[in-house]
């Protein structure tokens, strides 16, 4: 009986710190901007999907890369021509370089850096390195939807800063069937669910408690068994958040965030540019996303398509973790998301897996009916 | 739209004149809806188009849907994004109903049928024994559905945007999951459907593969009825003193308060009504030749094609999401070819509408509105509207 | 003397740790004009959202007409009477003119939404009887040319207009107007100050205002009351208010600076 | 140094400002009074970048602020204390004025300090309550900290919006007497006041505000005399 117990709460933190590291994008938008970036859960599906082409690309299986891979670097290529050439043709009529070259070379740029990391997971992996291809790997993923998170928040929201909330909340739903049928087509990772190949090494680390049976390898009683694996998913994301924290409340770029969040129009009299923090909060968020795509990828090697209804529940949860922690609130979200995953693998062990979001929503409601601001989170009231 | 002249308040009619003006455009809903049986379905049959006439099946079920949420997301601003969950309710029992008493009252399924129950083709009538039946489960559906969009709307007392809009997603997964999790027997021997008792039937709803073996009773008559009727409640409510109600909610909530607005109470009402239409629209679609009755059809994304119907269409205009509904029904079949790339440009539509005109095609306006040609002809002379 | 249409006492409320309104009282009777002063933050806005239900009290007693409406919602307070404006135009932008009037006649509709639907003579009747109503006050507000505009298009001046004639088709029997000159020029303030003593004369409607045109306040207000710090620290015509010290030192300052050597300015002593 | 140039402002189809020019010297006080709504804000707002005018100029230094985003204005030394206080009341005091320094460059780190500290002794209360965090403040304390905030931005044009709003006239005193000792440690400073004794006595020049319109400007200590502010704030009568 405890072993069951004690195996569902390591279970449901392993799959809640997951949660918490993609309810963190979500709440860092919403403490920004205050909208609920809907895509958000896109941009994590976009991080499953692109480790697995980075993987197929640095040779894992003999597979046969998706589509994407090909075309990604055609696309760098055209996209610093593209920078050059409006460089050059901004030189040459007004003697200064638009800032939209500055913005395609950055996108190029990174998009290069995405290029030799995958030389160099290939380099790694060929040579036997593969835990430190699977972090290289992380990262290339990680940067890549930063760029994505980047892209979207210049391109989409931010001529809507101003709009009506409702406004930007169908722009986001845009943005994220936009995502999902984008990733479906062929040229992209096309229709057909994938298998993940083993990036990081899995095995249980050891067992305890359980009740052996009479031969070796056998129990009456299962054991509480903790797996390599979980450990280092949960040791990541725990890194990422730690960090997260560490960057918002002790560091000059944190302060500017917190700052934007409480009032655009004063932290810019602090000097602050406001676009440039927003647009950071967004890579960051985009990048704790892709970082969870990740380590879920190596959890569950099972890649639906991207428009898959598996993957919209999994961001959708990760979103009510977001809210029933107090959406906007940094620790909220942690705390929210490890809630939802212990409440998810409760509910699996000792109820029934196929009512786990009946219990996810319902408590997502019961929280927002108590307080409507969430667990850590402030009601807000509109001034008269 | 038949009450498209219809000019409230400017004058007050005589009582018998004032009874006609009210009843006319009901009487207009049913013969629309019969020409539809009668001439255009077997004409399109004749012209061995089916494919068409299925396709004005659709047309009809979608602009219910469409016509409906607009009443809650158009009308008083709120943001629902659980409207499948409504349809599902509504099929689910209006389905319950007619499979179970179709066997009860007729010993099988599928012998009775309305006119279109021969694929969308023509019949030889109106009506048949089956559609009583199947006019009782629509409305059992819609009203079901209303109570659960009386149910959902309840939270809008302490909840606004996105945090609503975030509690109607819940609930339409709530709803799909619950369904889903019931037991996957569908009952078909007449005898254990005779000899259980009526209140176990409700288990015996297909659960996660879906109900299979409904008898398609849903017609060109029955589909265009119930729009046209949506259409027309619709436009009366927000012609008149309710409609500036509703709307005065979505333009400021405050305001709308302090002039008298029981802007709460009026918001529920908008769930419990455009859940009872699209529970309706639930129990038609059940009931249409060639669908399978599957809740995990009818979850976000399905919500989501009915929001995008309502943005395009203009936030608030019910001729707009009644040609958007028509519109994007059709537009996935010519696109047939490049069916990978529909949702993408939906999705790019959505957005495009959203950064350059946020209210939709037609706002708040209607196409018989004076001012909205007035608006039209400007953009032909100016360019820019 | 006939009972007050509206009377409030010992109005209290708190936000927090700070006392935005402290036993603030006033009474009106049909066809008052008062106004209520103060700089900015003094709570006159805060005073407003009490009397129309938008905060609930802490303390005090609100009768409309006798009885009490301190705790209830605003909807019911504007049904029973109370109507207002406010200080940022809170018009219903996309509905045209008319509409925003018409609105706000519903607070008085008897028909329910089922007549409505089911186009009953009543609600026909009804429904004239809106209309005609509506574009009655329209043309008092001479705005009956613009009934078809929306509401957004107006332009500023308009538009405060716009939000009295929403406010007065209600029926009200108080009528609280928030800043009404606010961003108007003279011209357009002389035609308001017209226009707020024909409404007060015609409808025999109480009326509450705030105000920060001192000019317009001293010349229509019969009598004044002065908030700072959420207390009422003057009542009285408008002579009395201008020659009261604790109200210019409320508006003025007290120009000490607490250093030796500096003169007093000539209000503060007066 | 800083000069503006018929500014005309709108808040959509509200015109808030109706061309109005003033300009500020280098060590002078100017003091902008007037009621409220008169447009005081407005124009400190759009001399700090938060708002853009419909026609008119800003120019400080010789360089035009028009088209400045609010940041880059705060770096060439333009520095609001906004109104309302604005302090981010979820970050401790210490916080909000390493905030202040955003601006400015990691290199200039000892100078940060310096003024840090200078500022810190202008408000000995604040450094009582360097952890505390700054929404458990109170409005003079607030006020304060707003103020020693700018300070810390190394300001050579302070913007000051209502430094006397909401606060006790004892306070009130002593942000005044700071106002004064700040000036005369070299910073040029623009001060916006409802509280227009209060600002005539520190100013050493004035603009009276009316309706989106300047209708007087002289020295503060010949206005402070004048009947015409007395008639400009309670109306004429």
């Amino acid at each position: 009986m405890t072993e069951k117990l004690i195996q569902t709460l390591m279970d449901g933190l392993a799959v809640g710190s997951l949660y918490a590291l993609i309810a963190l994008g979500y709440t860092m938008v919403y403490g920004i901007l205050k909208f609920i970036n809907f895509a958000h859960s896109d941009v994590f599906v976009l991080g499953a999907w692109m480790s697995y082409t980075v993987a197929l690309c640095a040779g894992w299986p003999d597979g046969q890369p998706t589509h994407m891979a090909t075309w990604v670097l055609l696309l760098l290529v055209g996209i610093a021509v593209a920078g050059g050439l409006v460089a050059g043709f901004t030189y040459w009529r007004r003697k200064r370089i638009a800032p939209a070259a500055y913005t395609l070379w950055l996108v190029s740029g990174w998009g290069w850096v995405a290029v030799l990391l995958v030389l160099l997971a290939r380099l790694l992996h060929q040579n036997g390195f593969d835990i430190i291809a699977g972090g290289v790997i992380l990262v290339c993923s990680m940067l890549t939807c930063g760029v994505v998170g980047f892209a979207l928040e210049r391109l989409a929201y931010k001529p809507l800063r101003n709009a009506p909330r409702l406004n930007v909340l169908i722009t986001a739903i845009g943005v994220s069937l936009f995502l999902q049928n984008l990733g479906q087509l062929d040229w992209m990772f096309g229709t057909r669910p994938q298998g993940m190949p083993q990036l990081l090494p899995d095995k249980v680390l050891f067992n305890f408690a359980g009740t052996p049976g009479a031969n070796p390898g056998e129990w009456l009683v299962q054991p509480v068994r903790v797996r390599l694996l979980d450990v280092i998913a949960a040791g990541t994301s725990i890194a990422l958040m730690v960090g997260l924290d560490r960057l918002v409340f002790h560091s000059k770029l944190g302060r500017a965030m917190r700052a934007v969040s409480f009032s655009e129009r004063n932290a810019a009299l602090m000097g602050i540019p406001v676009d440039k923090v927003v647009s950071f909060t967004f890579v960051l968020g985009a990048m704790l996303a892709a970082a969870a795509g990740f380590l879920y990828s190596q959890k569950y090697p099972g890649l639906g398509q991207t428009a898959a209804a598996v993957w919209v529940l999994l961001g959708l949860k990760a979103f009510v973790a977001a809210v029933v922690g107090g959406i906007g609130n940094i620790r909220g979200a942690m705390l929210g998301g490890l809630l939802i995953g212990l409440a998810e693998m409760f509910v699996k062990a000792y109820q029934s897996p196929s009512v786990v979001d009946i219990y996810v929503f319902g408590i997502l409601i019961a929280v927002l009916l108590v307080r409507p601001g969430g667990l850590l989170g402030k009601a807000t009231v509109e001034k008269v | 739209m038949s009450g498209a002249n219809l000019q409230p308040g400017l004058h007050r009619p005589s009582t018998p004149a004032a009874i006609v003006r009210a009843w006319a455009p009901v009487l207009g809903c049913l013969v629309l809806a019969i020409v539809m049986q009668l001439v255009v379905g077997p004409l399109l049959v004749r012209m061995g188009q089916d494919f068409a006439a299925k396709l004005l099946l659709d047309i009809g079920t979608n602009a219910i849907l469409a016509v409906s949420l607009t009443m809650v997301n158009g009308f008083t601003g709120q943001f629902s994004i659980g409207h499948a969950a409504f349809m599902a309710v509504g099929g689910y029992v209006a389905a319950g109903i007619t499979y179970y008493g179709s066997y009860r009252l007729f010993g099988s399924p599928d012998l009775a049928a309305g006119m279109l129950s021969t694929s969308t083709g023509a019949g030889s009538g109106l009506f048949t024994k089956g559609d009583g039946l199947f006019l009782g489960s629509i409305f059992a559906g819609g009203l079901v559905a209303a109570g659960c969009g009386y149910l959902v709307g309840l939270p809008s007392l302490r909840l606004k945007g996105d945090y609503l809009a975030i509690v109607t997603l819940g609930f339409g997964e709530i709803v799909r999951v619950l369904i889903q999790t019931q037991t996957t027997d569908t009952l078909y021997d007449p005898d254990t459907i005779a000899q259980t008792p009526a209140w176990e039937l409700p288990k015996y709803l297909g659960g996660a593969l879906g109900f299979s073996g409904l008898p398609s009773y849903t017609s060109l008559f029955w589909a265009w009825l119930f729009a046209a009727l949506t259409i027309l409640v619709a436009y009366r409510i927000k012609a008149s003193t309710y409609g500036r109600a509703f709307l005065s909610i979505r333009e400021d909530e405050i305001a709308s308060e302090a002039m008298g607005v029981d802007t709460t109470r009026y918001k529920v009402r908008a769930f419990t009504i455009s859940a009872f239409f699209a529970g309706c629209a639930g129990a038609l679609f059940a009931h249409t030749v060639g669908v399978q009755l599957n809740a995990g059809e009818l979850g976000f994304a399905k919500s989501f094609d009915i929001i995008i119907m309502v943005v395009l269409g203009g936030m608030g205009s019910i001729s707009g999401a009644f040609f958007a509904a028509i519109i994007l029904t059709i537009l996935p079949e010519l696109l047939r070819n490049v069916a990978e790339y529909r949702m993408v440009a939906y999705a790019t539509a959505l957005i495009l509408m959203m950064l350059v005109r946020p209210e939709g095609l037609l706002g708040v306006r209607e196409i018989w509105e004076k001012r909205t040609w007035r608006a039209i002809a400007r953009i032909g002379r100016r360019g820019t509207p | 003397m006939s009972d007050p249409v509206l009377h409030a006492s010992g109005v209290c409320k708190s936000f927090g740790g700070l006392k935005a309104v402290q036993g603030f009282g006033v009474s009106l009777q049909g066809g008052d004009l008062k106004g209520l002063i103060g700089p900015n933050g003094a709570g006159k806005t805060t005073v407003f959202n009490l009397l129309t239900g938008v905060y609930t009290p802490d303390e005090g007693k609100i009768t409309l007409a006798g009885r009490s409406i301190a705790g209830i919602r605003p909807s019911r307070i504007a049904a029973q009477g109370m109507a207002r404006t406010f200080q940022n135009i809170r018009l219903f932008g996309e509905l045209s003119v008319l509409d925003n009037v018409k609105l706000a006649r519903h607070v008085r509709v008897k028909h329910g939404m089922w007549a409505s639907v089911l186009r009953t003579p009543a609600s026909y009747a009804e429904e004239a009887e809106i209309d005609a109503k509506a574009r009655e006050l329209l043309a008092l507000f001479d705005l009956a040319d613009r009934a078809e505009e929306q509401g957004k298009n107006l332009p500023y001046g308009d538009q405060r207009r716009l939000e009295i004639a929403r406010a007065l088709a209600t029926n009200p029997k108080v009528l609280l107007l928030d800043e009404p000159a606010a961003g108007m020029n003279p011209q357009e303030k002389k035609e308001l100050r017209d226009l707020i003593r024909r409404v007060r004369d015609e409808f025999k409607t109480a009326i509450l205002l705030i105000e920060h045109d001192m000019g317009l306040v001293m010349e229509i207000c019969e009598r004044i009351t002065v908030l700072d710090y959420g207390k009422t620290i003057a009542e009285g015509t408008p002579q009395e208010i201008q020659a009261n010290p604790k109200v210019i030192e409320a508006y003025l300052g007290t120009g000490d600076t607490g250093e030796e050597g500096d003169q007093k300015p000539e209000a503060a002593r007066a | 140094m800083l000069e503006v140039r018929d500014l005309k402002v709108n808040y959509g189809a509200i015109k808030a400002l109706h061309g109005i020019s003033l300009r500020v010297d280098k060590g002078e006080i100017v003091t902008l009074i007037g009621s409220n709504g008169a447009g005081k804000s407005t124009t400190l707002r759009t001399i700090s970048g938060l708002l853009r005018p419909a026609e008119g100029d800003v120019i400080f230094e010789g360089q035009s602020l028009r088209n400045m985003p609010a940041h880059e204005i705060v770096r060439l030394g333009v520095v609001q204390s906004p109104e309302g206080r604005g302090v981010f009341p979820n970050m401790s005091v210490e916080e909000n004025l390493k905030l202040g320094a955003f601006a400015r460059p990691a290199s200039e780190k000892a100078q940060i300090a310096a003024d840090r500290e200078r500022a810190l002794n202008l408000f000995p209360r604040l450094r009582e309550r360097l952890k505390q965090s700054a929404g458990t403040l109170s409005g003079g304390e607030q006020q304060m900290l707003a103020m020693a905030r700018a300070l810390v931005a190394k300001p050579r044009l302070l913007l000051l919006d209502e430094p006397s709003l909401g606060l006790a006239p004892q306070i009130v005193q002593t942000i005044f007497r700071i106002i004064r000792d700040i000036n005369a440690g070299g910073t040029t400073i623009l001060l916006v006041e409802q509280n227009a004794h209060m600002a005539l006595q520190v100013a050493h020049r004035a603009y009276v505000l009316e309706v989106g319109k300047i209708t007087m400007e002289g020295v503060a200590k010949e206005l402070a005399s004048s009947d015409e502010i007395r008639k400009a704030y309670l109306g004429h009568g």
